[in-house]
C-alpha cells in the first residue's frame, strides 16, 4: 500500500466522520464507529461530544477500547451514569444527534435485523445477538447512519426479522407512529454511500466512490437499487484524515483491513 | 463558546414573563440569589414549579412575580406556614394565585416523564384520596397485564427554564452534587434552559477525576453563574449551613404584609446583587454557617492506557 | 416538675417508641417522630434503620435536626440518594415497615387531612401545607403510626379533604383497592392510645393514660368513639426513657412541652 | 447479624435448583467467581437474567445449568458470538434453552418495574419491530392524556436472587461502586434476595465518609461474600482491568464443544474456589491487569453538630 492507497474501511471512516459534522452528540459503539467519531472531532467537528450506551458521556480513553464497557472509557471521563439514566434521559430525552448503528440484515427501506437468520424465531439458521441498545436507538436518535459493506446476504428486499425500525414499509408508516427520530440518513458502505428517498423513505444510491460503478453498487444489494437524481462522487480520504487514522487512532491497524 | 455568565444576565436572558420555571432543590441547594434578581428585574406571570415552594416562592410570590404555582408541599420546613403564599390563595393577596397541586412522589413522577419524554409516569399514590377530584391532570392507567390493576399516572412536566444551585462544575458546566441530590438531575433534564448556579468553578480535571459524581453533564448546561453563597439560607452541603435562625424569623415576619414588604425592600430590591447582600448579611453570619472538615475517602480510577 | 412528672410529649413519644419495636425500618420525620425513632434504638430496637423523605438512609446526625433536609443528617450517613430512588425503591418497593404521618384533621377511619380546612378546595379557609409525601406514605408503609393530640376540631367524624388514605370508609374499601400497606395501626395521642377495629376499621379507645378517663378521651373526638372489649392502661415513660429524652435526645427541650 | 459468608455457603443457601436468577453488571462487575461455585455445586433449570449474557452465562448454559436466559444482548462484546448459548438456542445442546428476550432498554424498564413494584414500565421501544410480536410479555398501554398516544410497556422482573459484584462494602452490606454502575442497583432493589461480592469489606466510617457513592444499601444486602478479583476475566473499576485477550480466546475456544468443556473442567470442576482459580490464573497475569492510580478528588461533606 502505497502513502496515497486507503482501503475500504479508510474509506468508510473518513465517509463517517464528515457525516458526523454540525452534530452536538453522537451515541457511539467501538470499532469503525468509535475511529469515525474521533476521526470527526479532529477534523470536521471538534465538539462532537460522544455518549456510550455502557453509561459514559465525554470520555477521553487513553487507549482503543475493545467494548463499550471498557474502564479506559470510564477514567477521566465528564460524566458516569446508570444505564437508566442514559436510556432514559439523554437517548430517550432526545439528546442523541447521531447514531451509528450495524446489522446483519438491511432492507430497502432502511430496516435492520440483527436477531436472527432465518424466518423462524424458534429455531433460527444462526442466532444473532439480538437488539441490545439498537431497537430504542433506531426509534429515538434524531438520525441514524448505518456502516455496513455491501453485500447481497446483507442487503436484502426484507429483513428476515425486523429488529431496529428504519422506515419501515415508507417514511408514511414511521411517521404515523410518531417516533421521535427522523430515521436512517445515510447507509456508508464499502463502495458508495446510499440515502432514503425524502418522499417515500426507500434506499437510494448517493454518492460512488473513486473508481466504483452503479453496477458494482447494484451487485452487492438485493433488490433493483434506484439512483438518487444528482449522483455524486465521494471524495477519498485526504492525506490528512488518513494520517490522523494511522498514526493516532487506530496506529497497530486493527480496523484497517 | 463560554457559557459562564452574571446572575443578571442568566435572568435577562433566559426567564421571561410567562416563563414556567422550575428552581430546585430539597431543603438544600435552593437558588435565592436567582429568585432575588427575578424579583429585582420585575418579572412577572411566571409559573412556578417545585416539590416545596419553601422561603423562596413565598418571596417570589409575596414580590408579585409569579401566576400560577405547581408544588407539593407547602410549608416553612421544620417552622409552619408559608404566609405570602396562603395570603394569595386565601385572599388574593397581593394578586390571586392559581395552582395546581400533586403530591411529592407525583411532583417526582411529572420530572421524570418530562426528562424521559414519557406521556406519562405511574405511581402508587392519589388513589382514594381527594386529590384528584381536584386536579384533572391526575389520571389513571389500567395495567395491560394479567391483574389488570388500575394506577395512579400524572403527566410530564417540561419547564421553559430550570434554575439549579449546586457546589460545583467546570467550565463546560459539567456539574457534581453531594449532600441531598432532590430532584436536580430530574429536572435539569426536563427543562428546556438549564442554569447551574456554582458555589466555585473548577478545573475540569478535578471534575473528571471523578465522573461517577457529576450529576449534570455540561451537554444540558445553558448558562453558568458564578454565585457564592447563593443558596443562602438554605444550604450547600460542606460549604455553609442551612441559616435555620432566618427561617425562624421568616416564620414570623412574613405573617405581616408590611412587614414581608419591608424585608423585600430592604434585602431584594435594596441591594443591587448578591456580593451586596453578602455585604449587608456580614462576616459575621457567614462564619456562624461555616461548617468543620469532614472530606471523603477517596477511590481510584485506575489507569487504563 | 419533679423527676417523676412527665410532660403529654414525653408519654407521647414514650408510646410511639414502644410501638416501634420490631420494625426494621422507620420513615420518619422531624421533631416528636424523630425523638421517639431515636428513643426506640436505645431501648425497644436497637437496629431500627431510619430512613428520611428527603433521600437519606441510615443517618447518624450530630445535632437534632429543624428539617428532614438538615445537612447533619447527611455527613456520616450510610447511604444518601436521588428522591426518586427513595420514593420509588424504598417507599413503593416496600421497605418500610412503619412511618408516623401527623396531620390537621384525622376521621373515624384513620383518613387524614393535611391540605384544606374548609370544604372549598378553591377558596379554603385555611390553606395547609398539602399532602408532600404522606399521601404515598399513608399507601405504600407497611402500617402508620399518627401521633396528634387529641381535640374535636381534629379528630372528627370525616376529614374535609382526604389527602392521606386510611381505611377510607372501612378497611373492606381499602383492600379492594390493593394498597400495598396495611394501613393505619395506631393514633398516639396527649391522653390515650387509639387503634383500630380489625373486623371494620374504625378508630377505638384502646389504651388510656394514668388518670385519665373514657369521658377525657371522648371529650376530645368528634365522633361517638368506641372502646375495644380489652381496655389497657399505658404505662408512663419510666425513669430510664425519660432520662434519655432529656439528657441524650432533646437536651434544650425544645419537644418537652 | 454477621452476613460475611463464604461463596459456597452463599450459593449454598441462596440459590436453589429452578431459581430465578441475576448476576449483573454491565462489562464490568460480572461476578464470574459466584457463576463458577453454581456450576460446581450442579444447580439446575435456572432461569438466567442478565442484559448481555457475556461470557458468564455462556460458560452457565455449556454447564447445563440453565432452564431459561431472560436477556436482551447475545454477544461477546468486541469479540462476536456466544457459542455455547448458540448450540443450545440453534440445535438444544447441552439440552433446548428457552429464551425470553427483550431490548436493553425494556430490560432495564423490567428492573425498574421490578424494583418499584410498578405493574409496567413505559418506554418508546418496540415499536415497529418484530419482537413484540415474538415476545407477549411486551405490550402496550394507551396514554390517558390528550395525544392518546399508544406506547409500549414490560412488565416486572423481580429475581430471586441478584449477586452483584462491587469493589467495596462495609459489614452491613452498605457497598459502594464507582466505574460503570450499569443496572446494579436496580437489580438489587427488584430481587428478593441480595448477595454482594466485593473485593473488600471497609470500615463503616469508610463509606460514611461519602454516603452519596452507596449504591446498595445494606438494608436489602442478605449475604457478603469477600472475594478479590471475583469478577476476573470482567473487571473492577480502579482494582483490575478486563482481560480482553481471554474474552478473545474464549471467543475461539468456545467455538468447539471439546474446548468448552475442556475448559470448563480445568478452570472450573478442577478447582475448588476461587483462590485456586486466581492461583491457577498466576500472579502475572494479574499483574498484567492491575491499573495504574487515578484517585478521586476528595470532597467536604462538612460538620454539622
Amino acid at each position: 500500500m502505497t502513502d496515497h492507497a486507503y482501503t475500504a474501511s479508510e474509506m468508510m471512516i473518513a465517509v463517517a466522520a464528515r457525516h458526523l459534522a454540525g452534530a452536538q452528540t453522537a451515541f457511539v459503539g467501538v470499532g469503525i464507529p468509535n475511529i469515525a467519531c474521533n476521526l470527526a472531532i479532529r477534523t470536521t467537528n471538534p465538539n462532537l461530544a460522544l455518549i456510550y450506551e455502557s453509561g459514559v458521556y465525554g470520555a477521553q480513553p487513553a487507549r482503543l477500547p475493545l467494548s463499550i464497557g471498557d474502564p479506559t472509557l470510564v477514567s477521566g471521563a465528564a460524566a458516569v451514569m446508570p444505564m437508566a439514566d442514559l436510556f432514559m434521559y439523554y437517548l430517550q430525552g432526545g439528546l442523541v444527534d447521531v447514531a451509528m448503528l450495524g446489522a446483519a440484515q438491511i432492507d430497502r427501506f432502511g430496516n435492520l435485523n440483527s436477531t436472527i437468520v432465518g424466518t423462524d424465531y424458534a429455531h433460527p439458521k444462526v442466532r444473532l445477538p439480538g437488539s441490545g441498545g439498537a431497537c430504542e436507538i433506531a426509534i429515538n436518535a434524531r438520525r441514524i447512519l448505518n456502516i455496513t459493506r455491501l453485500s447481497k446476504r446483507t442487503f436484502v428486499e426484507k429483513v428476515d426479522f425486523l429488529t431496529s425500525p428504519g422506515f419501515l414499509s415508507g417514511r408514511a408508516e414511521r411517521e404515523a407512529l410518531g417516533m421521535p427520530g427522523d430515521g436512517p440518513q445515510a447507509v456508508i458502505t464499502d463502495k458508495a454511500v446510499l440515502d432514503f428517498d425524502p418522499e417515500t423513505g426507500e434506499m437510494r444510491l448517493a454518492g460512488l466512490y473513486p473508481g466504483v460503478t452503479v453496477d458494482d453498487v447494484r451487485a452487492g444489494v438485493g433488490w433493483d437499487l434506484r439512483v438518487a437524481p444528482e449522483l455524486a462522487t465521494v471524495e477519498p480520504p485526504t492525506p490528512e484524515e488518513l494520517r490522523i487514522m494511522r498514526e493516532e487512532l487506530d496506529p497497530t491497524g486493527l480496523y484497517r483491513a | 463558546m463560554n457559557k459562564i455568565i452574571s446572575m443578571k444576565e442568566a435572568i435577562q436572558e433566559f426567564v421571561r414573563d410567562g416563563a414556567t420555571l422550575a428552581i430546585e432543590g430539597f431543603t438544600g441547594l435552593i437558588c435565592f440569589a436567582a429568585a432575588h434578581e427575578i424579583i429585582r428585574q420585575g418579572r412577572r406571570d411566571l409559573t412556578l414549579c417545585r416539590m416545596t415552594p419553601d422561603l423562596i416562592y413565598d418571596q417570589m410570590v409575596a414580590a408579585g412575580t409569579a401566576r400560577k404555582l405547581i408544588f407539593s408541599y407547602l410549608g416553612n420546613p421544620g417552622v409552619g406556614s408559608l404566609y405570602a403564599i396562603r395570603r394569595a390563595v386565601e385572599q388574593g393577596i397581593p394578586a390571586p394565585l392559581e395552582i395546581e397541586e400533586y403530591t411529592h412522589f407525583g411532583m417526582i413522577g411529572r420530572y421524570i416523564a418530562g426528562a424521559a419524554r414519557l406521556p406519562f409516569f405511574p405511581l402508587r399514590s392519589n388513589t382514594g384520596s381527594d386529590l384528584p377530584a381536584h386536579n384533572p391532570a391526575i389520571r389513571t392507567v389500567q395495567s395491560p397485564y394479567a391483574d389488570g390493576e388500575v394506577i395512579s399516572v400524572v403527566p410530564p412536566l417540561n419547564p421553559d427554564v430550570a434554575i439549579l444551585h449546586a457546589p460545583r462544575c467546570d467550565a463546560s458546566g459539567n456539574t457534581q452534587v453531594w449532600g441531598l441530590v432532590g430532584m436536580q438531575k430530574e429536572v435539569a433534564f426536563a427543562a428546556d434552559k438549564v442554569i447551574v448556579v456554582v458555589e466555585e468553578v473548577v478545573d475540569e480535571r478535578i471534575i473528571r477525576s471523578d465522573p461517577n459524581r457529576t450529576l449534570i453533564p455540561g451537554l444540558i448546561v445553558d448558562a453558568i453563574v458564578v454565585e457564592p453563597y447563593g443558596a443562602h439560607p438554605s444550604y450547600v452541603q460542606g460549604y455553609y449551613d442551612r441559616d435555620n435562625a432566618f427561617y425562624l424569623e421568616w416564620g414570623e415576619l412574613s405573617k405581616d404584609i408590611e412587614a414581608t414588604n419591608r424585608w423585600l425592600e430592604e434585602w431584594v430590591y435594596g441591594v443591587p446583587d448578591r456580593a451586596a447582600y453578602l455585604k449587608k448579611l456580614g462576616e459575621e453570619t457567614l462564619a456562624r454557617l461555616r461548617p468543620g472538615q469532614a472530606p471523603s475517602e477517596p477511590v481510584n480510577y485506575g489507569v487504563y492506557a
